[in-house]
């Protein structure tokens, strides 16, 4: 058991890939000499060299596209998206080639491919810094969508990630890059794809994932000053997503309020309210509430505050479901 | 591997090149079939190996005449035809070794055909039972591509990992000359120079990319790309097999004794439709067919062949048989082509599985299953 | 009034627009002489010339990016993408230009482009020309995302797609291209985003766009036959939706299945069913159903019978909400 | 247009410069301040001309300066130099006409100064409180772009329209030596050549993206990317204001004549960091930014003024003076600059509105409102 930031636990988690399988190669932009515009590859190029931990030219497709081509010569490729919004060049490469090859060769043939990008806004960057375009993933058939919430995650789900035979985009919480947590390297971790209930609660179930589940165990804290119990999930994975323990926690609970940074709009919410409703119809005291962005383009720094969802706007939704 | 030391290695050939400007084709048999030699391009073959290339053209071209029929009968939904592509096809294919690589487009029957991956495979997704589902391993003949370019990107990174691993084995990467113009191909070039790839990037410039014709896609020749990445590039005739064979040779040659990508680009013509879905006659005129009919690739070796007496009656009788056994096989494989099992729609999309796709999965075979209880069949022709 | 095919509509509402409007232009593969693979464009170049009607290089990203540069120099272009599967390589400047730019500019430019695109299957097609990626682009602000289902809706709404100053993706039901209908070219259209009831029913409301209205009318009479009485909203736009129309319907029966060819994860069904459950909780007999694709690539043509979303699995959920 | 009539319109120094291969940098005023002559390229200014270039690029450097203090003092949130780059962006700027158009990157602070763009509109985004949010019509000065290479497509775009309207305009896009790699890029390039129109492309080659030395871009100048595609391409020394000049200006003017597209690659150097998050120390030699500190834009044209006596004491005098009060108009600007309203949030996505907005809109005034009413501020620091 060791305290560190989520962003060093990533580090120690690519480390670990690179020493126990020599065909797994770190690509990216700047993810060489400089470690990564956050550092999360910092050192892994002066140890394991320029053949392993590649700086590639300024291109997404390309970055992508010869992933895929060093996945078929039996590689496994981490690569990085230096952030959210520039993960759309390579949209094409992912969605026509990465996702659908192994179905297009009947399974003949495998692409373990990991994508890394730092998603989501709070840390006062410029457009396209702040995005959360998860859901444009987890759509596609093909692939897994997962993110971390802490430390631990973030160690075990990267390697996890590494070790599986499909594509991952694997998200990371940008802004808590700098959040400390236990990590223990000893620990056998959980299903990659398992939700986990980090909050036990009788009252109102709160589904999370990301940087998102930090605001919601807050919420859930100030709920129970005001007596109020709230259960707060981590979804972990966008794709699959784990509507057992969800289904289990709102059948428990009664009402469910999913929240994330995403617009809401055609979001991960809808996939879960969408389903759970149909699965726990008759347990629903309220319908399915959502929390999340507004269906505008990410607004500039100064409003991010007031743009992203936090505890009050949290507490609101439960306020209102509470009230069916 | 360190650029910068890559960079240093160019070599003469790409640098003669780059100072050369346009040099014209690269020919090696002319049209009339007459054999001539090339300052910088030469062949030796043995008559074996010639007869070798001109049965090769036949026979892909037989075969491709076969898939055109069977669309026509329904036996398939879509082919893309080869025809007058059989040289730039053959002789690229043959100057492969079996250790290297080929990331093909859709139209690449000839290049399949010299790495022995049986022609029925190829069938599959043109019939609508697969969407290629072979496995490039065997023969190390990729899926066919149907994004356009997406698969130069593939054979750079595959010919990264061949340089990794310190293999002297190459990558060819096919494409076409409306390719030329995407983005991706673009970057292909600047990965495989940058890290000095051994990878061989062979346009076939057919003229025509469905209804536009080249100059819609570039005002300068598709070979001379190159020498801007920083690798040399090359024309030859793509109706002159014997100078498509030697031109490859050279570029997979190249590749492999770690100098680095080279374009070629084989200057050939598309005498059939784009598809079997798309009427030419909407946007080119017959004599420009008419013209390149003159140039037939297998008319032009068997002229050779002929003049020099390489090949006696009995040669070209037995072709034909070889031939029509090559039809039938296609003719009978296709037809029973089994349709796939419906369950297959939920299979392959993950290597690991998914909680999704089992859920789906058991709930449509339960869903199916309602209809066989009822005893009422599916409402066909409506999908279910 | 005149009957023609839902292609002609289309080749008749681009020329009205080429002729109304000297700024328009019509951009894309083939669109010049052979006048598209599926001949929307048919004549056109003939009678406008290259300087309108543009054949483009074999470049979806330059497409797209050079329509944006066009107009913000006055034009309005009309892009159309060959296959549904083809647009990818232009998704990074549709996501992060065409659809922000505005916004950028704190509303001094505007960016009325057009992207057609054919999609979805049933024409027996190979890989990537079968695909509903509406979900796709709905999720991203910035886009209005429409498509129709009829004659008239093609030749009328594609008009409001092009006068309209916002980009405007408008999806193409390619397999009812052949379908006739009647298309009254001198009546005012309603707005281009207000879904409207074809089929009135009482038992329980279908919701539909595009190709999938055709099968629920004919469920609907199926349904008939068997003295349910369905009622049918043809959607037309995916963003914004027209929630209110939907609300009002699922209100009147109580019941609700959205049916879509796109694959239902994450797909229109979910947001649909997620805020209709909100809106109208306690009017809700059942959990709004959803009929849609797998989550699985696009299967090969001769799957595709059974893969697409047919008159008897829209029965059958039909069935299963009025079971609850 | 046709494109073969205008693939014909070759010039002969695009020519000239393919058939030339590696011609060295285009410079007419050497680091020390040696005014030298060029075969091609001449210029012939006055001496107010002159002071204005020095002026300008002094000027551009004070408010660069003044932006990183601000960033430092936090009323920045991020700011992007153009430190050392002030030749190109100057000598490029001040090369277009009213009647151009430009397409920057998100470093193009000097040529922002060309345009009479105001300095503080370029502060909004790097404050934060827009995404851009000028006009781009009002100096024909397009919004910064931050994706890497996405501008060079609206450039060509733009060109296309210009080319339509039978303008005699030409558009510039701006972009870098990292961004050469994107596919964008090459797809500008592509579309440029094939309906020639008159987009100039401007490669600020400052030999950095981010931590990545050019050659993780390209084994070969960059300049020789142009030939590929069809149209010429020139290496100027992108710290000789009078050559960047001077060669932006022929390269305008072949587009404007209908010539078409030209490259042009400014060779310069970013003396400071990527952005002010970055930290060159971990992956630069401080020798290479000495070195290049000895070929300062500025120092070398201050150079050339005295020795050529075309400045006296007052002139300098005077633009410091200028250069104080810009700075403190900068500072003032920037402190005062509002933070936009809350519900700024759900402007302008849309030009002709959307339903959703509109709720949504409507929804968080409520719950804004909500707070008020129960006297309870929102909590802050934490996000609504
Ligand atoms: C990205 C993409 N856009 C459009 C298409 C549709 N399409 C299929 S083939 C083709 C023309 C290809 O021309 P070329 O590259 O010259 O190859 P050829 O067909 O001539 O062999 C087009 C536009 C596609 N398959 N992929
Ligand atoms: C598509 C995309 N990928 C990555 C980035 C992150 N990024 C911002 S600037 C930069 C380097 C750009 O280098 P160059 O083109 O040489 O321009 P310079 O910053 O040197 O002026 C990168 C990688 C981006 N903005 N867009
Ligand atoms: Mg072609
Ligand atoms: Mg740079």
């Amino acid at each position: 058991m060791t305290q560190m930031p989520l962003a060093k636990a990533l580090n120690e988690s690519l480390r670990k890939a690179l020493e126990n399988d020599p065909k797994v190669l770190i690509m990216g932009e700047d993810v060489g000499r400089l470690g990564g515009v956050f550092r999360i590859t910092d050192g892994l190029h002066k140890d394991f060299g320029e053949d392993r931990v590649i700086d590639t030219p300024l291109a997404e497709s390309g970055i992508v596209g010869t992933a895929v081509g060093l996945a078929l010569r039996g590689y496994r490729p981490v690569v990085e998206i230096q952030f959210d919004g520039f993960v759309f060049p390579a949209y094409d490469q992912i969605v026509t080639q990465l996702a659908k090859m192994h179905a297009r060769a009947l399974g003949k043939i495998k692409l373990p491919v990991v994508i890394r990008i730092p998603y989501g806004g709070g840390i006062g960057a410029v457009e396209h810094h702040s995005e959360s375009p998860e859901a444009l993933f987890a759509h596609v058939a093909g692939l897994k969508v997962v993110s971390p919430s802490n430390a631990n995650d973030a160690y075990w789900m990267l390697q996890q990630a590494i070790e599986c035979d499909d594509p991952v985009i694997f998200f990371e919480p940008k802004r808590r890059y700098w959040d400390k947590g236990e990590v223990d390297t000893t620990a056998v971790p959980g299903d990659l794809h398992k939700a986990v209930v980090v909050q036990e609660g009788t009252d109102l179930t709160l589904v999370a994932y990301g940087p998102m589940v930090k605001v919601c165990r807050e919420a859930a804290a100030a709920a129970a000053k005001e007596g109020r119990s709230l259960e707060v999930v981590d979804l972990r994975s966008m794709s699959p997503i784990d509507f057992d323990t969800v289904q289990a926690s709102t059948e428990k609970t009664g009402r469910l309020v999913v929240v994330h940074e995403a617009p809401v709009f055609y979001g991960a919410g809808a996939e879960i309210a969408a389903r759970i409703t149909e699965r726990s119809f008759y347990h629903l005291e309220a319908p399915v509430l959502r929390v999340g962005g507004f269906h505008a383009p990410y607004p500039p720094a100064r409003l991010e505050e007031e743009y992203l969802p936090g505890l009050d706007r949290v507490l609101d939704a439960v306020d209102r479901a509470l009230a069916f | 591997m360190s650029v910068k030391s890559t960079a240093a290695r160019r070599t003469p050939r790409g640098g003669a090149k780059r100072r050369g400007g346009e040099p014209g084709l690269v020919q090696l048999l002319t049209p009339e079939g007459e054999r001539v030699e090339h300052s910088e391009y030469s062949i030796d073959l043995t008559p074996e190996e010639l007869r070798g290339l001109y049965r090769d053209m036949v026979l892909t071209r037989r075969f491709d005449a076969e898939a055109i029929t069977l669309q026509r009968q329904g036996e398939l939904g879509l082919w893309a035809s080869l025809l007058g592509q059989e040289a730039a096809q053959i002789g690229s294919g043959r100057a492969t070794r079996a250790d290297d690589y080929v990331f093909p487009t859709y139209r690449e029957h000839g290049v399949a055909w010299t790495r022995d991956v049986d022609p029925l495979n190829l069938l599959g997704m043109f019939r609508g039972v697969n969407n290629g589902g072979w496995d490039p391993n065997e023969n190390n003949f990729h899926l066919y591509t149907i994004v356009i370019g997406s698969q130069t990107l593939h054979a750079t990174g595959y010919a990264m990992g061949v340089a990794k691993d310190g293999a002297d084995s190459a990558v060819i990467a096919y494409f076409g000359d409306g390719a030329s113009s995407q983005g991706d191909v673009a970057e292909a070039f600047t990965f495989a120079a940058v890290y000095n790839a051994p990878v061989v990037f062979f346009c076939q410039n057919n003229q025509w990319a469905i209804s536009e014709p080249t100059e819609k896609q570039s005002r300068v020749p598709i070979y001379q790309r190159a020498d801007g990445f920083g690798f040399p590039g090359v024309r030859v005739d793509g109706n002159d097999v014997l100078a498509v064979l030697a031109v490859t040779r050279a570029a997979l040659e190249h590749a492999r004794s770690g100098q680095g990508p080279m374009l070629v680009e084989a200057f050939t013509y598309r005498m059939g439709a784009h598809t079997t879905t798309d009427d030419p006659t909407r946007y080119r005129a017959d004599e420009e067919r008419e013209e390149w009919a003159s140039k037939d690739p297998i008319a032009r070796l068997r002229t050779y062949l002929e003049k020099a007496g390489l090949a006696d009656e009995a040669f070209y009788a037995e072709i034909d048989v070889e031939s029509d056994a090559l039809a039938k096989r296609v003719r009978d494989g296709v037809r029973n082509m089994p349709n796939p099992d419906v369950m297959a729609i939920f299979e392959n999309a993950y290597a690991d599985g998914h909680a999704l796709v089992d859920e789906e999965r058991a709930q449509f075979a339960e869903y199916l299953a309602s209809f066989d209880d009822a005893g009422q069949p599916a409402a066909h022709g409506k999908g279910h």
